[in-house]
């Protein structure tokens, strides 16, 4: 028998807990009750406690299962995932809420993220699966994490919200391009086409009209063949050619890394939402932990921390002290890198559009 | 004595009190011994310092374009277990709420045809199952489907939708972006499995402007919940606060972006100039007990966000200043309309893997706009424009300028 | 005999009054006396009264004359011009300060200029003197310095200072790019080549080269001789092609006219330079006094006026209150022309780089 | 019966309070029979809302390449008075300031051999002197060469520099501008003279960041005066503002842009964070007598501006945040060292009609720095790049991105 094609996801309300369906639409107000713990109150006066823990992303079915057995026994077989891949745990019953907090921290899960602090860090495939990475996802996210956990867990607070993010190639599937800090796989050295290969695996046309920087141009080969060759000179190792045709491999071990960017946001809370800016052009990998990348981080971010005012954001600390200052106070230096010198990249027109939900009507 | 480890390395990453996905492939791989190709595969590219994947080939389940990611070991010499190794991206619960049976029955599922190895989520927001063999991708996708779950989006297609949690667990839920959410990824399955436009295409719904998924910054179609009457304010509750100790000078009004908040310290009380309120919500956030969003609600639409390839990311921006919110509900009319034709004039003018967003870039709003039959409005601009490089309608210069849309 | 070359200008130190040349550097502070008249006080404790005075600049060899006249009267023979055509008669001796302003009040000179209101309006040549004006420059300028005299003359006073500029066509040799009033030139219609003379005048390549949209495309002739024809749907109607050949005439009676900008700055004071921003796409060339222009500045400035917090710029207002709303309370309507579409115009990498001299060392 | 005017629009403009051109033009006419057609061909542009100007032919003087605007009516046979009528750009003196009897000569040369007709000034700060023959031009020259007058820029040469008053008239002058540009305006004659650059290149020389000859909007290479010390602060001229009625809270330190002020209503002191002050100069244009630039001079050297054609205007930016005014000084030698490598630069690597900012947008500023071997610094950038399109230098990657220049 066929499967049934296009049903779509299962409807979401067959699977929502009972205090949910109850209240839907008619919250009235929440507390943050401690780092990793959230009440929101019914306007019936109903109660809900979501208990919010950090995870890999990357679970085998075992820990999903896991999480089932304590969500049987205190959730009434209900949970949720974030919108950034954290557990959280919903409790309506407040009978259940110590004891459910007890099970997780006896089980080792991080309970945090909510408030001003650093919840889980958005991240991508990496070496794990995808073919185009210059960096490891998961791994450089662990080290980071490991060492930033107690602004998760609210043994250290910030002055506002901090959303790390980690992308292992400029397609940016983690999005880091508005992330208070985004980690960003990079590669530095243009593809080396197989030129012989090329031809019979790709469009040699479609191939040259991938890059962005015309790098790419027409050759032919000894025996005739069209082929391309590339002017290196003109490529910024966007990879897209690679996407386009696999005869255009651009990972190198020592050429790849990591670049760090800062200053991003997506709310439209106070400033509205804004790039990431690049903050360090180039830091080595380094498996298994990464260590010039934990680094930096935590100097960012304990900078952050001394000197930033209450609710201000990076990106809004690093505009009110100027980036003289930032770059001043992390000793990051600066270098020609960072001065924008795409020309496609440069803000085309719709620099001029409204891309905040902020305005008056 | 114990075995040496062969992935000395990775475990590394096992150390430290975050979570440690290397711990969990090894779980996995206690039941699905080729599950450790995928560890000792990773383990290579951390001596090495680089990825072992080929670009992935074509590969899917019958009757889709997309939803399947192909992937294939460039050792298969070495690492046998990961030969071929392709993602399913499975479309999640809108919300991502689930019940433990769903998710039992998922991961039995999984177990029987794949790695055991999972994301959840994928940045995009599906269920994504980590790894398969060729020939397991269709008994699984029967398996999923029978169990009542159907694949996300993959290629030139509509991604998979996603929403923030919204009026199921948050009270500043503008709208019911779940529902819509939802019905929208029904209304499309069409073109949620096969891809057929220049490139894909994604929406993404926050039932605010805290925007809690992101959409602003994800979504070629970004829907932002918003207001347009007036705050709503507990004059008790502001008291209250104050009286909690919450500094309301210097924590709430002076962080207003516009400035419109006055508060009266004697008298423990706020006024806002909602004409000048750009519903940032940053006051609501502090105080969620005393404000809350108005009572005329719906959302902001917004349009043409991405990542930068090729040509540098793009910001959702302005389209529709405000949708109300019972134009957001069955049978979503108005929308539906407006999508199709926005759809078709990206189909038609669109070039191969040209976003939404970069159409417009290319052709500019104007023409999108005339297309649309809309009106412009300033609320789409930051600013008007600062080069006088206008391309006139020829009719408008015929007519005269003043009367020029 | 053949005349000296590159002599250069005289050298201004001759120039200089002996009050100046006796404090040159070493000025204490200035007093705006009153409108119009400054007082600037050395270290050394002696003063220096200038009177600033409107004029047409496009002037005759008599009226220069009558400047010198007065200028030998009450100050010594010696007078200045300002970086905005307005002239400045200097005097140091206290007791000429009031017979000099009653002369000139007399003749009827416009006294005024400094301080938070109007000054003269920087403009160029138009009908007057130039081949590629789409409007004329003195007759606007007159036309809207009769109405806003009262600004000038310190009559009415404004929350900051507001400069005004016009430039008859898009190569803006007013530089109204950054005015906070800016009254533009342009055309509205493509290029009419003369196509049959224009390979006769004009190198064909380089006329093509010259359109950045890429409008203009080789043509042969019947003949076979290579010119070039037009893409309408490409000319945005810079005039470009124009200055590099005659024979491509843009100026049409009906399409050319006036659009008003605003918000531009120069200064570093408070908020850095800044551009100006399309406010009225189009108004008609309607001579002699181009009642409209008029029309529309005064609205601009009466509510900027009005609205206006002190030491607020034109563009600082507007930001504040939103570009929404000051369509709205201006009643200009907001059209397609407003949103910038143009490629290349958008700001390009150096969005990026720091055009105001505000940063911190 | 009075003659009827032949000129009825352009009599409409001797009405008002306003200096009247067209009242200026009559004037001369009276002595200069053949500038009446100036009017006159004004009057019939006014009736058909067009130019009659032709696109101006090569005219000049000997020896010089710039200098001269060629210019012919389109309508010889009506207006034979302005049948050829070129315009002469002569260099002002430094900052404007004249003696009577300079002015009074260039006046009869110019009743002697032109229209009569002038700009006081030219937007880029010449005098012009407005319409004459072509056979008057050498002869023109000449007298005007005689009586101590030089010609000022057109065409791709280095435009007349100009400055404002600078320490002439002003207290802000942080160096001496006016000096400066005398002297640079002598050491080129030769490239003020001679068309020999892809485009025009213009200096313009501001004594303080007011910037009164709006350097940064106007002009190729922008000196702008500055200091890096602190504020000169007088605390008693302080006090007496505040006793005269000045709001030093709201009218100083709430529009400082970096908020470095704090102002202590009861001391009537204000203290001012010299490391956050970004020296915008509001709040010594407001206290004159009590704020003056700190001690340590010179300026910043910006770069760039342009009007819009092709691609956009340009403001100027940060190359040299502060070059200290002794060097600003005779003998120049880092200036002009620095300058005539930029120009070598643009020249050779700058297309046709390219101003020199365009090139630095073409390239990128990366280039620049390194043709130039100088420094990147956070202070020529409002902000980093946002996007992740970096072009690394081989040599970096060879080595270690840390190392990076
Ligand atoms: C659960 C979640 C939505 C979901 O459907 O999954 C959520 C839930 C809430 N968000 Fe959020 N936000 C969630 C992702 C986001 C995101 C998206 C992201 O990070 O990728 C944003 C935009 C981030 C950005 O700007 O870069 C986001 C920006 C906010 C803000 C604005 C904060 C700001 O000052 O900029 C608020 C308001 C606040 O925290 O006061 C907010 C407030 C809230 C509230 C208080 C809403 C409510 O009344 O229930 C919820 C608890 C917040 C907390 O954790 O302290 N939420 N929130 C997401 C939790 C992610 C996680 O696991 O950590
Ligand atoms: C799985 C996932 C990353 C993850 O670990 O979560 C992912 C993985 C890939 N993305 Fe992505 N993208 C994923 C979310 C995103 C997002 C985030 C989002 O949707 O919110 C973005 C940025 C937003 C956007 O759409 O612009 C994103 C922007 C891209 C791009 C750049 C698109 C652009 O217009 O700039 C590419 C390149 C392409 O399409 O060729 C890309 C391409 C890819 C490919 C298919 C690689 C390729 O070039 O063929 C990756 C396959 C990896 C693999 O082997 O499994 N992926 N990709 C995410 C999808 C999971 C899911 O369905 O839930
Ligand atoms: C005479 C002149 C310089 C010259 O060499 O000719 C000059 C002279 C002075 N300027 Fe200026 N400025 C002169 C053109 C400019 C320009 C250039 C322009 O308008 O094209 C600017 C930049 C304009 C802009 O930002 O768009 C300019 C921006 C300023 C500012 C900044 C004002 C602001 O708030 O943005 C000040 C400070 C102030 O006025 O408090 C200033 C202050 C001054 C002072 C007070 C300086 C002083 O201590 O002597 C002088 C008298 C100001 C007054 O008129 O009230 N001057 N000033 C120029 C007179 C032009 C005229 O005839 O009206
Ligand atoms: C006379 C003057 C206007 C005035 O009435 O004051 C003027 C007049 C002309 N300018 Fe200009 N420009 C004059 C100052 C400017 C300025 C302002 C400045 O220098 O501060 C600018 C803007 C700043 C800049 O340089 O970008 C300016 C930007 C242009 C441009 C556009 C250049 C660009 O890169 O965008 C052109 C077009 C061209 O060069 O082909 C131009 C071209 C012209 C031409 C030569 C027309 C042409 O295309 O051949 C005009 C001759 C008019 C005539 O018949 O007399 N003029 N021109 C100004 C020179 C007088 C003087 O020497 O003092
Ligand atoms: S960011 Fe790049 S490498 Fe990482 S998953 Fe996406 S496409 Fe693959
Ligand atoms: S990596 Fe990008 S820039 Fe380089 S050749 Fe490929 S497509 Fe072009
Ligand atoms: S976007 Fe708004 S409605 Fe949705 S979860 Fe966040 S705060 Fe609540
Ligand atoms: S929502 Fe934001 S803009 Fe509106 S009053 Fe509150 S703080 Fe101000
Ligand atoms: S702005 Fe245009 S029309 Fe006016 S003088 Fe300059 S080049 Fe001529
Ligand atoms: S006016 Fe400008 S856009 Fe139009 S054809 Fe000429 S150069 Fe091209
Ligand atoms: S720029 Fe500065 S120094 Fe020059 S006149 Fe203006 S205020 Fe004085
Ligand atoms: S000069 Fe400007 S930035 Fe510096 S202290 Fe004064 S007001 Fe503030």
């Amino acid at each position: 028998m066929p499967a049934k094609t296009d049903i779509g996801p299962p409807y979401f309300k067959d699977f929502l807990p009972k205090v949910i369906l109850d209240n839907y639409g008619k919250w009235d107000y929440h507390e943050i009750v401690k780092p990793g713990v959230l009440m929101h109150v019914g306007e019936s006066g109903d109660k809900l406690w979501s208990v919010r823990v950090g995870g890999a992303r990357l679970i085998c079915t075992d820990r999903v299962r896991e999480y089932c057995d304590i969500a049987d026994e205190f959730c009434d077989g209900h949970f949720r995932f974030t919108s950034r891949h954290n557990v959280e745990f919903l409790v309506a019953d407040e009978a259940k809420l110590e004891p459910l907090i007890k099970v997780l921290t006896d089980k080792g899960y991080p309970i945090g993220g909510t408030g001003n602090g650093i919840t889980s860090i958005v991240h991508t495939q990496g070496w794990v699966h995808c073919h185009t990475p210059a960096t490891d996802a998961s791994g450089p996210v662990k080290a980071v994490m490991d060492e930033l956990i107690d602004y998760f867990t609210g043994v250290k607070t910030l002055p506002a919200q901090l959303r790390i993010a980690l992308a292992c190639c400029l397609n940016m599937c983690g999005a880091v391009h508005c992330s208070d800090i985004a980690i960003l796989g990079i590669h530095r050295k243009p593809p080396k086409p197989d030129v012989n290969k090329l031809p019979k695996v790709c469009e040699v046309p479609s191939t040259i009209s991938s890059c962005p920087t015309y790098a790419i141009k027409p050759k032919k080969l000894e025996d005739g063949t069209k082929s391309i060759e590339i002017n290196d000179e003109r490529c910024m190792y966007c990879g897209n050619c690679y996407t386009m045709c696999p005869a255009m491999p651009l990972a190198d071990p020592e050429a790849d890394g990591i670049a760090i960017w800062v200053g991003g946001k997506v709310s439209n809370a106070r400033s509205g939402p804004k790039f990431s800016k690049l903050a360090i052009p180039f830091l080595p990998n380094n498996p298994p932990r990464w260590p010039e990348v934990v680094d930096a981080i935590k100097n960012i971010v304990e900078l952050y921390a001394a000197d930033a005012r209450k609710y201000e954001r990076v990106g809004d600390w690093i505009e009110r002290i100027g980036w003289e200052t930032f770059f001043d106070k992390t000793g990051i230096p600066f270098t020609d890198m960072h001065i924008d010198d795409f020309d496609g990249g440069a803000p085309p027109p719709h620099i001029a559009f409204r891309t905040t939900a902020q305005f008056r009507f | 004595m114990a075995e040496e480890s062969k992935t000395p390395l990775l475990d590394e990453l096992e150390k430290g009190p975050w979570p440690s996905f290397v711990t969990d492939i090894k779980m996995a791989a206690k039941r699905k011994p080729e599950t450790m190709d995928l560890l000792n595969q990773l383990e290579l590219s951390y001596e090495e310092k680089i990825g072992h994947w080929k670009h992935g080939g074509i590969v899917g389940v019958m009757g889709y374009g997309g939803g399947v990611i192909g992937r294939y070991s460039d050792r298969p010499d070495l690492f046998p277990g990961v030969k071929d190794f392709h993602t399913l991206r499975v479309n999640m619960p809108t919300g991502w709420f689930y019940t433990t049976k769903a998710l039992r029955t998922i991961c039995d599922i999984w177990d029987k045809r794949g790695s055991g190895m999972t994301n959840f989520h994928g940045s995009t927001g599906d269920i994504i199952l980590l790894g398969t063999d060729t020939d397991q991708l269709q008994p699984l996708f029967d398996d999923l489907s029978e169990a009542g779950f159907d694949l996300g989006g993959s290629g030139s297609d509509l991604r998979t939708p996603s929403a923030c949690c919204g009026p199921a667990r948050c009270e500043w839920a503008c709208f019911d972006n779940l529902q819509m959410c939802y019905d929208m990824t029904m209304e499309y399955q069409m073109e949620l499995h096969r891809p057929m436009w220049p490139y894909k295409f994604k929406f993404k719904f926050s039932g605010c402007p805290n925007d809690c998924v992101a959409a602003v910054a994800r979504a070629d179609m970004s829907f932002i919940g918003t207001w347009r009457d007036d705050i709503q304010v507990n004059d008790d509750e502001i008291a209250a606060y104050a009286e909690g100790g919450l500094d309301i000078q210097a924590d709430v009004a002076d962080n207003c972006p516009t400035k419109c908040i006055s508060y009266d310290a004697s008298s423990k009380k706020i006024k806002i100039d909602n004409s000048n309120c750009v519903r940032c919500m940053h006051c609501i956030n502090v105080m969620p007990k005393a404000l809350k969003p108005g009572k005329e609600r719906g959302c902001t639409l917004m349009a043409g966000a991405k990542a930068p390839i090729l040509m540098g990311a793009r910001l959702s921006s302005v389209i529709v200043p405000f949708v109300p919110k019972e134009k957001l509900e069955p049978p979503y009319e108005w929308f539906k309309d407006f999508i199709d034709r926005l759809w078709e004039w990206w189909d038609e003018n669109g070039k191969f893997r040209e976003r939404f967003g970069e159409l417009l870039d290319r052709v500019g709003m104007r023409v999108f706009l005339k297309a649309m039959d809309m009106e412009p409005i300033p609320q789409m601009i930051e600013a008007p424009r600062t080069n006088p490089f206008v391309f006139w309608w020829p009719e408008d210069v015929e007519t005269s300028g003043k009367e020029a849309k």
